[in-house]
């Protein structure tokens, strides 16, 4: 792997460049579909594909854990759901409900100008445009790892300080490497196993106060959905026929 | 093609979490049906999600949030499944008391 | 069986616990416990018999670790005691209060009693209480219409308030603390209440259960104070020692001072607070609290020498005591158990002969080791009034179970007269062999009334010819009580339990008497007259119940023996009524009462006791064993109760004296006793009209001043108030308020157009607006840096 | 293996290397569904056959009748490919895609030997359940768009029954993670190395009532008999299959089979030990033979290979039993299968799940321990882990400089 690495300095495509303009024009194409198209079961499978596509984004993020995550809950749960609903009230008359022209010139005038301000913000900082700092990271290890070798040929013994120095580049470049979802785990539940690495920063508090918050939050959503949606055939039973 | 010899860096992130955003936003803002609308919200959720996992990627910044950025887009993710039982039910809701998903016909409470 | 010791505690715990797990599955499942609860008996029967077959094991396991002593009061060495605690329940000021326990012989002998009564009583009242399986028509319970009540039976309820009563005063007897003694003993008292009031619809018993649980109260109320005695002064409320810290026993009577009474530290110095307080203020240079506390130790046998503190000693000993008056009935708090006997007859049994007024003797008892000689005086006092008070009531009731009941009071006077005297083991064993017998005569009286279904005597007779089995059974119980019983004087005394006790309790009044003449005289005069009443009241109303020939033909035709179940515990506790202290048993190498309860005798107990304000001299028990002591008081003892017996056969049985003759002569004493000293009229008067009247007071004064006061000041303000009212209000603040209102009205009628309710326009207007809004600002800053 | 082909090619143009890489993965990959299909078509006639108690095909292709899926094939490939006029045209064609490609997609992340898996992640079993989740999209897609009422009837049963029966599942494969301490596939089943006392089904009571918890959900969620009620032939024609047919439905068909073989293949890592057999042979023998031989990578490779061996047997064994099952339990109605989820697998997989949860903390011993030759692993966060794995690594490279082969691949 680090050969492939110190390769990066050469002008070769980068996949992960490659791998992220394939994902986003999924992403945005199927977005677009979305907005645009009249169907509505369409537009649900269009946004199944979209939405897909994000949590490859995250993946390549390296955001493992959320990417999985966001394929589970969002795509296999809450669309899931959202289908079941297209699916109970889909009746002929409601698949394409077409809106008014002045709408769409309105919604595409206010939604272009917010892009173009979000765009241009999004591209306002130099330093956010590319960044090299990964392989940045990785070459210098690379070259260090390269530099013991050399010296472990000519015979020269690795002292401490050496190691000491291998170990820091190490970490450093092992920043880069996927959240382990073990480190997400213990936040949730109040320890920050990632920041309590560093001895000269205070050990930061997890979020286990909103974790709880949400679940409790998602009972009684649930609760609260449960009994929106019930079906009240006793005060009804003469009418849905 | 050479720019796909460049790294990517935030901006990129941020260019398709806010064309998800926007492409949200004009989802809601030209659909009738209910449900429409529901996708458009989770189209915009989606759009935020990208911008905290873009934030908190550690390939784009030195300073990245780190898990901040996950725990928030997991709260995102979980409070969007809330969300989506309760509209989702407000909807069904809506449907059985007035045969019809088309939210422009919702004007009871208008004054 | 010696290595099982380490156990002890775990087995009685068990045995404790039992009879709660039988209340607590009656309470949650009397449902579930067949019709009617009907295996609620069987569950708590069970439980009871298991209890017993462990107090039974441990004192198995306790007499093999320490066998009784090998003659009586020869043993001077501190008795075998088991401490420790359970369970912290807090700590406060370093001193854990907690459930402890304090295990000795007395504890023991206790448990095995305790525990044997009940279950005999339980089994008893499976039988008994089998009307409370179905419906029940009380004819007693009147309603408004005069109708009979008909209520559902409570069959189960009944046996969960035994099991609980049993687990109360199991607990009460195991524990290590002031503090758990209070919370058993409050339990107890509750259980009565529950029990006395069974029959709730009654007028009487209810009347009869409040007033069994206020003036247990008042009893509780001095209890109380005495705990605050010892919880203020000593910093803890453990009898003994548990974990190094010295408990109020060995603080009162400490080892370094050979286990004679002496005022402990802490009540001397809470008594000294001035002393203490001159001490630090007149030092010449201010003291460190190690150099105060070391002057203060210098001091205190001067301070002990002045009586310091003895004053303390003696009014935590009343509070003690003044506890024990109310549950054991002695003067003048007697009144409740009378009144006590409406409820069931095994309850009676139960609560009121053999364990729940038992629990005063025992704590008296138990707190031996604290009381002062004066105390002792007090004690020996209320039991002597007592004994008179109960046996001449006892002399003309009708209903067949107050007479026992006033021979209860009188037998507790008995008692107490000898704690009271110095005669420890004497008081503890009339304790014991009262209970045995007074259990059996409880259930046979229940066993009469189950019969004939009337309380009243005059309405009996002869009934021996249709239930010998009880008829035999209660004249055993008569005999005992009596004190039959060959005397020392005659070679090897030989006798029925109830001649062992009373001829210890009078052989330690006499002896008492050689040292004080003048309160000795009194007491033993009343001790020995009270054995003749005794025997007399006792025999009256056997032969008025069994003898002669049946005065109610109606009542006599419809009697009939009692069931089986009934008959046996009758015959268990009659034996136990004829042998259980027998001193023949140490031949088979067995423990006998005397020498078990002699062994629990507190440290210290082996000497004179010499009061320190009053001259006072409590005579050390062995005393009255003399044959100097022994001879004459047997013959006088056996002569009471000759004499008693003798008086009832002439009045009842040979109808000789005609009991209508006597008491037309002496016609108002007889009233005087009829109307039971009129005790209840008294506190009727005096108390209850008393605290009537103060309220009556307090309350005029509440309505003609304070009330006043306050409604003047209310008058007052509302007609500042309405004043007021006129022109700032409705001016000012209204105008002011209403013009707000109009002008928001007219706000939100304008801005009501702007809300479409369509959603695509909401969404327009937020986005439009963050554009807008980013645009501002964008300009702003432009503006500003260019 | 990308590195080894990039090698293949001039500079500039590495990018077919991988390309070949991730083909050969791919190939491989879809050979284990296609060629699963292939046999379990086969044997699913010859397993109800039996059930039956007749013979089943004997015909074609010899004495087993092993052709017969080949028959089948032909038979459907040659079948006109018809589309309602009422359906919408590119949802109903698009649906069987959908389900395959999410059966499919899963297998990237299921290890078949130690290291052989095609994308290793460290949250390969949630991305698998994740994945597997999937799926139900085609048949609602396919429900939906076929135009027809029974079709949608299907859907939305399937819908209900999928959403519902993740919970109980996702409980189930939550236990395995909770020992293990790690969501790894490959860490899962290199945790049960050893004697098969070691496999995860042994390592308490509860996790052997979890297993057959998971059994059922898997069963369910994979839509087969008795819980096959998005195709209950009796009552909705098939389902939403109605409107399908020739290789329109043998794409569903083989969706069908290669989720079997997924979740089968998940129940041999997550309960009985993955590719590690029951009987530890080469652990022994790389101490035995010399150190040239134990620890070349054509060792390594002949141990993986019988290591893929055990896993593939494994997960068959689950299929027939699948099989077996549905040939023998008759179908469930709509209100039993919910039931059964609410009531019965999610209450008892909460309680094996308390339940391991404690006996892990306690540290009680069970079948694991009896075995004392091989005292099992401390079971450590696999980050931790896998740190110092990597921290050793690197060390040992640095002391002998030249043996960065075939380990690159492993990591």
């Amino acid at each position: 792997m680090s050969e492939l690495l110190l390769a990066a300095a050469q002008p070769t495509i980068n996949w992960h460049t490659v791998m992220f303009y394939v994902t986003a024009i999924f992403a945005c194409g199927f977005a677009v579909v979305v907005t645009t198209t009249n169907n509505i079961v369409r537009m649900a499978f269009a946004l199944i594909v979209s939405l897909a596509a994000t949590s490859g984004l995250l993946f390549l993020a390296g955001a493992y854990f959320v990417g999985a995550m966001q394929l589970m809950i969002y795509v296999g749960g809450t669309v899931v759901l959202l289908i079941f609903g297209v699916m109970l009230t889909a009746q002929k008359a409601f698949i394409t409900m077409r809106t008014r022209a002045s709408d769409w010139i309105l919604g595409l005038l206010v939604g272009g100008a917010l892009f173009s301000i979000l765009l241009q913000l999004a591209f306002l900082i130099p330093q956010w445009q590319s960044s090299d700092y990964q392989a940045a990271a990785d070459a210098e290890l690379a070259a260090y790892v390269e530099k013991l070798k050399a010296d472990k040929a000519d015979g020269k013994v690795i002292t401490q300080e050496q190691r000491d120095e291998l170990e820091r580049l190490e970490i450093a470049a092992d920043d880069g490497m996927p959240q382990r979802s073990g480190e997400i785990g213990l936040a949730l539940v109040g320890v920050r196993a990632d920041k309590a690495q560093r001895p000269d920063e205070p050990g930061l508090a997890g979020y286990l106060l909103p974790f709880e918050i949400v679940s409790i939050h998602l009972l009684v959503v649930l609760v609260g959905a449960a009994y929106l949606a019930r079906a009240r055939r006793h005060s009804h039973a003469g009418a849905s026929q | 093609m050479s720019f796909l010899y460049e790294p990517i860096g935030l901006s990129h992130y941020l260019a398709v979490g806010a064309f998800l955003f926007v492409c949200g936003i004009v989802c809601m803002a030209t659909k009738r049906n209910a449900l429409g609308i529901l996708i458009g919200i989770e189209l915009v959720l989606n759009g935020a999600i990208l911008n905290f996992i873009g934030f908190a990627s550690p390939y784009f910044r030195d300073e990245n949030l780190g898990l901040d950025g996950h725990l928030i887009a997991l709260f995102v993710i979980v409070l969007a499944a809330a969300e989506a039982a309760v509209a989702l039910a407000i909807a069904l809701n809506f449907y059985n008391n007035h045969a019809t998903i088309d939210v422009d016909r919702a004007s009871e409470l208008k004054g | 069986m010696q290595t099982l010791l380490p156990y002890l505690p775990s087995l009685l715990a068990i045995a404790v616990l039992l009879p709660l797990g039988s209340f607590c599955a009656i309470l949650l499942g009397a449902q579930w416990l067949g019709a009617k609860g009907k295996f609620a008996g069987t569950l708590a029967t069970t439980a009871v018999l298991a209890s017993t077959v462990l107090s039974f094991f441990s004192a198995g396991i306790w007499f093999t670790a320490h066998p009784a002593g090998a003659v009586d009061h020869a043993a001077h060495e501190v008795p075998p005691v088991i401490t420790g605690h359970g369970y912290t329940l807090a700590t406060l000021a370093g001193t854990n209060v907690g459930i402890n326990y304090y295990i000795d012989a007395l504890t023991i002998v206790m448990f095995c009693l305790v525990t044997f009564i009940a279950t005999c009583i339980h089994f008893y009242s499976t039988s008994y209480m089998h009307d409370e399986l179905d419906d029940v028509v009380d004819q007693e319970a009147l309603l408004e219409d005069g109708e009979s009540l008909h209520r559902p039976g409570r069959y189960a309820r009944f046996f969960q308030s035994l099991s609980l009563f049993c687990f109360s005063m199991l607990g009460l007897v195991l524990s290590g603390n002031y503090l758990m003694t209070f919370v058993f003993w409050e339990l107890v008292g509750l259980c009565s209440w529950f029990l006395i009031g069974f029959y709730v619809e009654r007028t009487t018993a209810s009347t009869a259960a409040n007033k069994a649980f206020i003036v247990n109260r008042i009893g509780d109320f001095g209890m109380l104070v005495g705990m605050m005695a010892l919880w203020g002064s000593l910093g803890t409320l453990n009898f003994g020692d548990i974990d190094q810290q010295q408990g109020i026993f060995s603080q009162v009577r400490g080892e370094e001072n050979h286990y004679a009474l002496k005022v402990p530290d802490g009540m001397v110095r809470l008594a000294a607070g001035r002393q203490i307080e001159a001490l630090a203020l007149h030092a010449t240079e201010p003291l460190t609290t190690e150099q105060l506390a070391a002057k203060v130790n210098a001091e205190m046998p001067v301070w002990r020498e002045a009586n310091l503190g003895y004053g303390l000693l003696i009014i935590a000993g009343l509070g003690i005591f003044c506890g024990c008056v109310g549950k054991s009935a002695q003067f003048p708090l007697h009144v409740w158990l009378p009144d006590a006997m409406e409820g069931p007859t095994p309850v009676s049994a139960l609560v009121h002969s053999a364990t729940m007024v038992a629990a005063g003797v025992f704590l008296v008892a138990r707190s031996y080791p604290i009381f002062l000689p004066e105390v002792l005086l007090v004690v020996a006092c209320a039991g002597c009034i007592t004994l008179l008070i109960g046996a001449s009531i006892a002399l003309v009731a009708t209903d067949i179970k107050r007479v026992l009941a006033y021979s209860t009071i009188s037998q507790l006077g008995y008692m107490m007269l000898a704690l009271g005297c110095g005669g420890w083991a004497a008081g503890v064993m009339h304790l014991v062999t009262h209970a045995c017998f007074k259990s059996l005569l409880f259930l046979g009286s229940g066993s009469v009334i189950h019969a004939v279904q009337t309380n009243e005597m005059p309405q009996m007779g002869g009934l021996w010819r249709k239930m010998p089995w009880t008829a035999g059974t209660m004249l055993v119980g008569c005999l005992a009580i009596a004190g039959i019983g060959i005397p020392s004087v005659f070679g090897l005394p030989i006798g029925l339990a109830g001649y062992y006790s009373k001829d210890l309790i009078l052989e330690q009044v006499y002896a008492f008497r050689s040292e004080n003449p003048l309160w000795g005289s009194f007491f033993f005069a009343a001790a020995a007259g009270g054995a003749c009443l005794t025997a007399f009241y006792m025999f009256r109303m056997w032969f008025l119940t069994f003898w002669g020939e049946p005065r109610a033909a109606k009542r006599f035709d419809r009697a009939h023996e009692s069931p089986r179940v009934m008959v046996v515990p009758l015959v268990l506790l009659a034996i136990l009524a004829v042998c259980v202290a027998w001193p023949a048993f140490s031949w088979f190498g067995l423990p006998t009462l005397s020498r078990s309860i002699e062994q629990a005798r507190p440290a210290g107990i082996w000497a004179d006791m010499h009061g320190a304000l009053w001259h006072i001299t409590l005579p050390e028990e062995s005393k009255g064993h003399t044959a100097a002591v022994t001879s004459p008081v047997g013959l006088i003892e056996l002569g009471a109760a000759l004499a008693g017996i003798a008086l009832a056969a002439l009045f009842y049985a040979w109808k000789v004296l005609d009991p209508e003759d006597v008491s037309r002569s002496f016609h108002p004493l007889y009233h005087t006793l009829y109307r039971k000293w009129y005790f209840d009229e008294i506190y009727q008067a005096v108390f209850v009209r008393g605290t009537m009247a103060l309220a009556h007071c307090a309350s005029l004064l509440d309505r003609l001043l304070i009330d006043r006061l306050v409604d003047g000041l209310a008058r007052l303000g509302v007609g500042l108030a309405r004043l007021s009212d006129l022109w700032l209000d409705r001016q000012g603040i209204d105008g002011l308020v209403n013009w707000f209102a109009e002008q928001t009205y007219r706000l939100g009628s304008a801005l009501r157009t702007l809300q479409t309710g369509s959603l695509r326009q909401y969404v327009m207007l937020i986005v439009a607006s963050t554009v807008a809004m980013f645009l501002l600002i964008s300009f702003w800053t432009l503006a500003l840096t260019g | 293996m990308g590195e080894y082909f990039a090698g293949w090619f001039p500079a500039d143009w590495e990018f077919l290397g991988y390309t070949l890489a991730a083909l050969v993965q791919a190939i491989l990959l879809i050979h284990v569904i296609a060629l699963g299909a292939f046999v379990f078509i086969w044997a699913e006639r010859k397993v109800s056959g039996r059930i039956q108690d007749r013979l089943g095909p004997t015909r074609t292709g010899g004495k087993f009748g092993w052709l017969q899926s080949l028959a089948d094939g032909i038979k459907l490939l040659s079948k006109e490919d018809l589309m309602p006029k009422d359906a919408d045209p590119i949802l109903f064609k698009l649906a069987p895609y959908v389900s395959l490609a999410a059966s499919f997609t899963a297998f990237v992340a299921v290890p078949f030997a130690a290291g052989w898996v095609a994308l290793p992640l460290n949250i390969g079993l949630f991305f698998v359940i994740a994945i597997l989740g999937l799926e139900v999209f085609g048949v609602i897609l396919a429900g939906y768009s076929s135009g027809s009422k029974w079709s949608l009837f299907g859907a939305m049963r399937q819908a209900a029954q999928v959403v519902s029966y993740e919970v109980p599942l996702g409980m189930c494969v939550v236990v395995p993670v909770m020992i293990c301490g790690t969501m790894d596939l490959v860490a899962i089943g290199e945790q049960q190395r050893g004697w098969f006392t070691n496999w995860l089904i042994f390592h308490d009571p509860f996790i052997f009532i979890i297993f057959w918890v998971y059994f059922a959900c898997a069963v369910a969620s994979v839509n087969r008999a008795p819980f096959d009620l998005a195709e209950a032939e009796s009552e909705l024609v098939a389902g939403f299959l109605t409107e399908y047919s020739g290789m329109r439905w043998s794409l569903f068909f083989m969706a069908e089979y290669g989720s079997m073989i997924l979740v089968s293949l998940l129940a041999s890592i997550l309960f009985f030990g993955g590719w590690n057999g029951p009987i530890p042979i080469f652990t022994g023998l790389i101490d035995w033979f010399p150190d040239y031989l134990g620890n070349s990578w054509v060792f390594t490779t002949f141990a993986n290979l019988v290591g893929v061996v055990n896993i593939l047997l494994k997960a068959s064994i689950g299929v027939i039993i699948m099989m077996w099952v549905r040939w023998t339990f008759p179908r469930l109605r709509v209100d039993q299968v919910i039931t059964m989820c609410l009531k019965y697998c999610v209450p008892i997989a909460a309680v094996c799940l308390l339940g391991v949860m404690f006996w892990t903390a306690l540290g009680i011993g069970f079948l694991n321990d009896l075995v004392p030759s091989q005292p099992r692993a401390m079971v450590r966060e696999s980050w931790v882990e896998e740190g110092q794995r990597r921290e050793a690594k690197r060390f040992d490279s640095l002391q002998t400089p030249s043996t960065d082969s075939a380990k690159g691949e492993v990591e």
